[in-house]
């Protein structure tokens, strides 16, 4: 059942991903298109999610505005992950370092996501850059704090007394038993990461700091879409279906991966 | 364990040191000249130096920070540029507001987690588990702009069984029902995607605890699932749930930006967005200040939970 | 108990009936520092319920009507007012009103730190002569055609209190509401002014105003009933208020605001004024004015407003949309490099406005970037001329005499405006028409030549805010410049 | 037969993924009665009894029935188990350190155990609790009480897991390998509190045991289990004196017994290993007091003693994983706490070391195969294929089957597990062995293939050996010279010979007189 999800969500953020790349072929209009005279329309065959305030195509803007957050997703994503993971680990390897490094992620952690987001776009000028800058920034403390908490667990664990023992190096352990051992709660969080970074990548919109029009987002897509509920909510429910399928999918998939990677069951 | 706090304070007041500099440099980093937003659209350039002049904000940056700090260290938070009145009074409300939001989002967050959390970690029913997925992806999926909204629409607007936002008028320790209807919509929203996450680790902690030898002896004595679940495995779940909820307050902090904003609830995130929205530099500064002592602070409460749960750590030793 | 009760009233029709507090909601809170640049809804409220002006101009027109002033006397050559002032005026303080205050009044507003809009004209009262208690001289530098837009606009203001004015700490004025208290991002309270000159009014209690930073959420306050009225709604906010039933919509004719596209004319392609041209033939203004503003205005190309007296329809209409010609602009200026749009990013409308101009111009063959900022930024920008393209945001000031135009609203002041715009003969023109020096009509036509001859900004029409309110609060006013007058107000 | 026992398994079969472990097992136990189950380590008893508590993983698949009073079990509802467990059937796990609760105390989680069942106050459990946990032979009862269990030895912890599987007072106590980690004299109290059990209480009890000796001395009956099945099934003399299946005979054949004498020891005057007034510190605790020992290249030496009297704290010393409060270490010539990090990785690339407890010290998430192998790369003494084949021969060299090689740790048994760490001990040829009861949860028949196997490479290799043990016999055969250890500090220390058949001190000659079936030996 657990590996079954884990394929259900792969292929949910897969159709996702793919509906995004081949957006240029799936949408019926370029997402700058002004069709003259659409506005706000309700759904209908030409404009299955209606018309924004700009005459364009919501299903053509939903459909290319997947790319944006595949890119901060799968890539701002995994880049502040990997790049927490090692400041993380690094850290626990040299006492003065630790405390260094420690107290730097203090200091980032210490600003709220948004307002580590208005300061960094206010200095950066908004963009899809920025967004990717900020999903990064965002990220590298989590990670090096929540790995940094399981390997100085685990690494207090026999086994890894055992491969000391056998003489092996540091790094060694740390990458073949320490950092292996840690990555349930990894799992969970790079799951929740990669759902964050679209709600990061909406919120930013919401406060004016999204991308930068006319290229569209999902998250801007349905903060645009909020003012327009009572006209066409139909332009809501278009991001809305999307961000809960990929959502739903990085769920799924971290379900079956966190699932795979635990050493036993409950037997009771 | 006192010995422990109190290596802990030096760095933490390194921290808040370090956090003041930057916050002082990254506000002035941001282009954007509040004499100009206090000047107007209309005005002169000559009018915005003038003003320039008047905030202090042609001296060098070191002394503008000595000066800051110095202020700081002496009680004085300074004074607003645009509000015109003294800071401390300026975040006595907007702290109170945050505070009762915030607490009451985060009492609610970690009372779902810890009944869902084990619920999940203990069930092996197909629905509640499918329940929980779609709760918790529902959760992470609707930043709290998009259920703000639809919760406005819904109690407030639709059916009027709430407040649409804001405070009570008569304050907040006015009335307690009063208040808490008011609190309702604000604080469930905020407490979603926490809710969501801590669930989602809570129950993945206790899953693994709870297939650990331990609890099987426990479960072999006969001791009930409810105990085991709740009085053996959590306190060994507990440490990595405390961790991910000190990472999350962060999380809170930032949505209440965006919960205070929807909700009209005058709390210290409008005044931060407010304040950077301005360039109101001395109101960010003692914010973000704030907030990074805030951080600080359940940091150390962090670690001694940690310490007060593990006799490992407590006790020091492995055997 | 329910909190929803406790807000919820019922409506019994009749006549005015005084009593009951009104609940406004606002979109954005007080700076106090602001307070005479009529930027911000919480200044508008708080200069409209707490302040008195000498005279007002009516909801159209420019004929000064009485207020503080009973009547006035101008000099015959022009260079000197006399005003006679109303003797059974007190302060909230409960101070009475005399000829000193106008003087005082009159000097802070010229004052710099205030940053009036109206300054120079208020600069060019060289004397304020108090000849008695209830009566006084302004004297000019020069004929001031635009002398009553300033005694409209100026709040008379107390002086014991002035500290406390900077402050935000108190507001004392004339007007029919006194100043309650203010609560920094929460709100506003006022309470009825009994001594107020005019019998029987207001008819309010007091007035609470709400700060909601957030459209949707005022649009809720408004629709769930918590609030009787909201200022700054979006156009299609208000349009989906008033459908639900729960509102009714003010649409402030007479306090008109212009959108315009301001361009850098220092910046190549922008200093070949027919590029200029083919972006003021390629604007695509009806769309803007009924897709953005709802209808709520008219396309023109130039700022003023239909009763302004420098209206000619003519010339209105000089720059239709013509995109043969535009592109024939274009074509001869040669290619055009990638243009940025500036605009301020947190405002709806104008993101929308900016696309479309975008939409626009790349129907003509100029590519544009477009640049939100934050409003700081922009604010910066604007003042200190930094963009380096186009950018898009709105204007006001033409609703009132021509003249104010020009010598107040900085995007169009004839010796230092964002655009780096210079010429001897748009000078001549602006200050023909505010000192009066020649027949009024012939200034108003050569200014408005100048200003489409140069076009160093682009207008794109001029529109009006709507303000929604519910049914149960009746008697709404406004001024001229978007001040709230709840003096007639009553709850129904 | 069938009305009069109080547990009873009929036909049961177990499967994993892999195949089935336990098949058909059937057997019954009377009311009061003490039913030893022998067998061959990884032949299905502790998955059989895992099974009687329902307790097996959800990937085992489960059929036939065993019956508690004639009830099933299998099948039960969670209320039923959760009433069963503790009271019905109580179980003593195989492996005590994973057992407890890192993070409460010990007392807390017997009242906890004591509650569970019984309306008892605080106070009356606590009360209850410290009787329990003398009863089980743990000094100082009061202290230990608010202790952690990483606070106590292997041996400590193995009792208080005893004591919690008593506190319900159940009707048959099902104990896997109960005794393992514990020395003789703790051994005896045990066995003689088991047997006090069941002629007070009426107690039944399933011992699962490799250990002939307490078979010999408690059991009434006899089940042999051999993969999965039984072979046979006697009452305990008739098997002793007439086994019916070979296999029984070939298990009680290999029963080590005093008096087999290794080779003298190779080059007993180069140094291995050798500490000088070693202490060690737990908080105020001292654990090891003043020790000096000397262990000659090429020699086995044998440390024997009571639980908790520092064997494995002297070994970690040994291994350089605790550092002494005093005294000095040399290590192959070398004080470890004087190299740098290459040189200790030299170092350590030199010595093979056993984990007392050897499910904590494998990965969980890493295959036998990776777990063997482990050492070989990290000292690239292998590469490619290479590895594959060495790991092959290891198991083989450990008696387990290739087939256990894909496995993770917590699919194997416990003895199973065991020779995993002692195979990645031997992986690269050690100079110095230190091993820390690295036999103990291993049938005698293993054990005694895995002793002829440290025999045969001490006499190829010429290594040296630190053998930590508490199983006398074991002691007696394997080593060149036995050191006794009690509260800390070395006793007496000489030749098995003069140290186990002559000793001088009073404490070993009380060790050896707990010996099981030292009264009666075992007959074959
Ligand atoms: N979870 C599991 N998955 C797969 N195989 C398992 C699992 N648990 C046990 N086994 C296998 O089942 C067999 C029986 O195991 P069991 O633990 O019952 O052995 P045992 O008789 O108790 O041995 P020992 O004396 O070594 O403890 C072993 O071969 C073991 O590898
Ligand atoms: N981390 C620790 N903190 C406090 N006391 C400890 C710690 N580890 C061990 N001890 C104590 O030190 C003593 C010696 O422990 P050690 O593990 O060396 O015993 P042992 O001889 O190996 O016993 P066993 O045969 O039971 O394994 C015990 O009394 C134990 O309680
Ligand atoms: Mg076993
Ligand atoms: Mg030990």
């Amino acid at each position: 059942m657990i590996p079954r999800r884990g394929l259900v969500g792969a292929l949910v953020v897969g159709v996702v991903f793919a509906a995004g790349l081949a957006a240029p072929l799936l949408a019926p209009f370029a997402p700058e298109t002004q069709v003259e005279g659409a506005n706000l329309l309700g759904p209908s065959a030409a404009h299955w999610f209606g018309t924004d305030e700009l005459n364009r195509d919501v299903l053509s803007r939903v459909l290319h505005g997947i790319r944006v957050d595949l890119l901060i997703s799968f890539a701002a994503v995994p880049l502040g992950a990997l790049t927490g993971i090692a400041v993380g680990v690094a850290s626990t390897a040299h006492r003065v370092l630790d405390v260094v490094v420690q107290r730097a992620l203090d200091v980032l952690l210490a600003f709220p996501n948004l307002i580590l987001a208005i300061a960094l776009t206010a200095v950066l000028g908004p963009g899809l850059s920025t967004i990717f800058a900020v999903v990064v920034a965002v990220e590298i403390p989590v990670f090096a704090r929540l790995v940094r908490s399981e390997v100085l667990r685990v690494r207090e664990l026999e086994f890894v007394t055992a491969a000391e023992v056998i003489g092996a190096r540091r790094g060694r352990i740390l990458r073949t038993h320490v950092v292996p051992n840690s990555v349930g709660p990894l799992i969970v969080q790079t799951a929740l990461s990669m759902s964050i970074a679209v709600f990061l990548e909406g919120a930013m919109s919401f406060l004016g700091l999204g991308v930068r029009p006319p290229e569209p987002s999902l998250g801007s897509t349905l903060n645009g879409s909020l003012n327009y509920l009572d006209a066409n909510p139909a332009y809501a429910v278009g991001p809305l279906l999307v961000i809960a399928a990929l959502v739903l999918g990085f769920q799924l998939i971290a379900q079956a991966a966190s699932a795979a990677t635990r050493t036993g069951e409950r037997t009771w | 364990m006192s010995g422990y706090l109190l290596r802990r304070v030096p760095s933490a007041l390194l921290v808040l040191l370090l956090a003041s500099v930057l916050v002082f440099l990254v506000i002035r980093l941001i282009p954007g000249d509040p004499a100009a937003v206090l000047a107007g659209s209309d005005a002169t350039p000559e009018a915005v130096a003038a003003i320039r002049r008047e905030l202090g904000l042609d001296q060098p940056l070191h002394l503008q920070y000595l000066h800051w700090l110095g202020g700081l260290l002496a009680g004085d938070l300074g004074s607003s540029y645009l509000i015109g009145g003294e800071i401390g009074d300026l975040l006595a409300d907007g702290a109170a507001n945050t505070v009762v939001l915030a607490t009451t989002a985060l009492v609610l967050a970690v009372l779902c987690a810890a009944v869902l959390g084990p619920l999940w970690a203990v069930t092996r029913s197909r629905w509640v588990d499918r329940a929980l997925t779609g709760f918790t992806t529902a959760a992470v999926a609707l930043p709290p702009y998009v259920t703000g909204v639809l919760l406005v629409l819904v109690f407030g607007v639709a059916f009027r069984l709430l407040p649409a936002g804001g405070v009570p008028p008569d304050g907040l320790a006015d009335r307690l029902g009063i208040t808490a209807q008011y609190l309702v919509l604000p604080a469930s929203c905020l407490a979603l995607p926490v809710a969501a996450v801590l669930t989602r680790f809570f129950s993945e902690a206790l899953r693994g605890e709870l297939a650990r030898d331990y609890a099987t002896t426990a479960a072999a004595a006969g001791i009930p699932r409810c105990r085991i679940v709740f009085r053996h495995a959590l306190r060994n779940a507990v440490p990595a749930a405390v961790t991910v909820l000190g990472l999350q307050i962060g999380n809170l902090l930032g949505g209440a930006v965006l919960v205070e904003a929807v909700f009209s609830w005058p709390g210290l995130g409008m005044l931060v967005e407010q304040g950077i929205d301005r360039r109101d530099y001395p109101v960010v500064q003692v914010l973000l200040v704030l907030s990074v002592a805030v951080y600080v602070v359940i940091q150390l409460v962090t670690d001694v939970v940690h310490a007060y749960l593990d006799p490992r750590i407590r006790l020091g030793g492995t055997s | 108990e329910s909190a929803v009760a406790r807000q919820e009233r019922v409506v019994p029709a009749g006549p005015p009936k005084p009593g009951g507090t009104a609940e406004l909601g606002l979109l954005s809170d007080l700076v106090p520092k602001n307070l005479f640049t009529n930027t911000g809804p919480a200044i508008t409220t708080l200069i409209g319920l707490v302040y008195d002006r000498l005279v007002h101009y009516g909801p159209s027109g420019l004929e000064p009507r009485p207020a503080l002033a009973t009547s006035w006397t101008p000099a015959p050559d022009g260079t000197a007012l006399t005003l006679r002032l109303r003797d059974d005026v007190r302060f909230h303080s409960g101070r009475e009103f005399t000829a000193a205050d106008v003087e005082f009044s009159l000097r802070t507003y010229a004052d710099p730190q205030w940053n009036g809009q109206l300054r120079s004209t208020a600069a060019a009262i060289t004397d304020v002569d108090v000849i008695g208690p209830h009566e006084v001289v302004l004297r000019f530098a020069h004929p001031l055609s635009n002398i009553f837009d300033l005694l409209d606009t100026v709040p008379i203001i107390d002086s014991e209190s002035i500290a406390d004015l900077r402050s935000g700490a108190r507001f004392v004025g004339t007007g029919p509401f006194r100043f309650d208290g203010w609560r920094p991002n929460t709100e506003l309270r006022f309470t009825r002014n009994p001594d107020y000159f005019v019998p029987g009014r207001p008819y309010l209690d007091g007035v609470r105003a709400r700060i909601i930073p957030e459209k949707s959420s005022l649009l809720s306050a408004l629709k769930s009933g918590q609030v009787h009225f909201a200022d700054t709604l979006g156009h299609r906010d208000v349009e989906s208020a008033v459908r639900l039933g729960t509102a009714r919509a003010i649409t402030l004719t007479g306090a008109e605001l212009q959108a315009y596209v301001g361009t850098n004319v220092t910046t190549p392609p922008l200093d070949d004024v027919r590029i200029r041209r083919a972006i003021a033939h390629a604007l695509d203004r009806e769309r803007i004015i009924t897709e953005v503003f709802r209808g709520a205005g008219y396309a023109s190309s130039l700022p003023w407003p239909k009763d302004s007296p420098a209206y000619d329809e003519a010339r209105a209409a000089r720059y239709a949309r013509d995109l043969p010609r535009a592109r024939a602009l274009v074509a001869q200026h040669g290619p055009v490099p990638v243009l940025p749009l500036v605009y301020a990013a947190k405002d709806p409308s104008l993101a929308a406005v900016a696309q479309i101009v975008q939409n626009n111009l790349a129907e003509i063959g100029i590519e544009v970037r477009l640049e939100p900022l934050d409003r700081a930024q922009f604010t910066q920008q604007l003042i200190a001329g930094g963009f380096r393209g186009l950018w898009v945001t709105t204007h006001s000031w033409a609703q009132m005499t021509p003249s104010t135009l020009t010598v107040s609203a900085y995007p169009f002041n004839a010796r230092k405006n964002a655009s780096h715009f210079s010429s001897p003969d748009y000078t001549r023109a602006a200050d023909a028409a505010w000192q009066l020096t020649g027949d009024p009509a012939e200034a108003h036509a050569a200014l408005s030549d100048q200003l489409l001859d140069e076009l160093f900004l682009i207008e794109i029409g001029v529109c009006w805010q709507r303000w929604a309110h519910s049914p149960e609060l009746q008697g709404i006013g406004y001024s001229r410049r978007r001040e709230l007058d709840l003096t007639e107000a009553f709850l129904a | 037969m069938a009305a009069s026992s109080v547990l009873a398994f009929d036909g049961l079969t177990v499967g994993f993924a892999a195949g089935p472990v336990v098949r058909d097992v059937s057997f019954e136990v009377a009311p009061g009665e003490i039913v030893a189950v022998v067998g061959e380590s990884g032949s299905g008893k502790s998955v059989s009894a895992r099974a009687a508590l329902g307790l097996l993983p959800p990937s085992a698949a489960v059929s036939g029935s065993i019956r508690l009073d004639g009830r099933e079990l299998l099948g039960a509802d969670p209320q039923r188990w959760q009433q069963v467990r503790g009271t019905g059937v109580a179980m003593v796990f195989q492996e005590p350190s994973a057992a407890l609760n890192p993070v409460f105390s010990i007392g807390w989680q017997l009242v906890e155990v004591l509650r569970a069942h019984r309306e008892l106050s605080r106070k009356q459990a606590r009360a209850e609790a410290v009787e329990l946990l003398a009863a089980v032979g743990i000094p100082e009862p009061r202290r230990r009480m608010r202790q952690y269990p990483h606070q106590l030895s292997g041996g400590q912890q193995q009792r208080v897991v005893i004591a919690m599987a008593l506190a319900n007072d159940p009707k048959v106590l099902i104990a896997d390998e109960p005794t393992t980690a514990l020395d003789v004299t703790v051994q005896a109290e045990i066995l003689a509190l088991l047997r006090r059990l069941r002629d007070e209480r009426g107690t039944s009890i399933v011992l699962i045991t490799h250990n002939m000796g307490v078979v010999a001395e408690i059991a009434d009956r006899v089940v042999v289990l051999r993969r999965g099945q039984v072979v046979e099934t006697a009452p305990v003399g008739e098997l002793f004196t007439r086994p019916a299946h070979d296999y029984t005979r070939q298990l009680l054949a290999a029963v080590p017994r005093f008096g087999g004498e290794p080779a003298p020891a190779a080059e007993a005057d180069r140094t291995g290993l050798e500490l000088t007034d070693v202490v060690v510190d737990y908080g105020g605790f001292r654990a090891v007091d003043g020790v000096s020992l000397r262990v000659g290249a090429g020699e086995v030496l044998g440390l024997v003693g009571e639980s908790g009297s520092g064997k494995s704290t002297l070994g970690r010393v040994a291994a350089g994983l605790l550092v002494p409060r005093s005294g000095s270490v040399s290590v192959l010539g070398t004080d470890p706490s004087s190299l740098s990090a290459a040189q200790r990785r030299q170092l350590r690339r030199r010595i093979g070391f056993v984990f007392q407890g050897a499910a904590a010290s494998l990965d969980p998430r890493w295959t036998v195969r990776d777990c063997i192998g482990e050492p070989l790369l990290v000292h690239r003494a292998a590469t490619g294929p290479e590895v594959g084949r060495r790991v092959a021969d290891l198991l083989d060299a450990v008696q387990l089957p290739s087939a256990v090689a894909d496995r993770r740790p917590h699919e194997l048994s416990g003895g199973q597990r065991q020779r995993v760490g002692l195979a990645r001990a031997l992986a690269l040829e050690p100079q110095l062995l230190i091993a820390d009861e690295p036999t103990s949860a291993l049938d005698v028949s293993v054990q005694a293939a895995v002793l002829d196997l440290l025999r045969q490479l001490q006499a190829e290799l010429g290594f040296a050996c630190l053998f930590i043990t508490h199983d006398l016999a074991v002691a007696d055969n394997l080593t060149h010279r036995v050191a006794v250890l009690r509260g800390g500090r070395v006793v007496e220390q000489g030749p098995p010979r003069q140290v186990l058949r002559d000793p001088a001190a009073d404490y070993t000659r009380g060790l050896l007189a707990a010996v099981p079936g030292a009264r009666n030996p075992v007959e074959v």
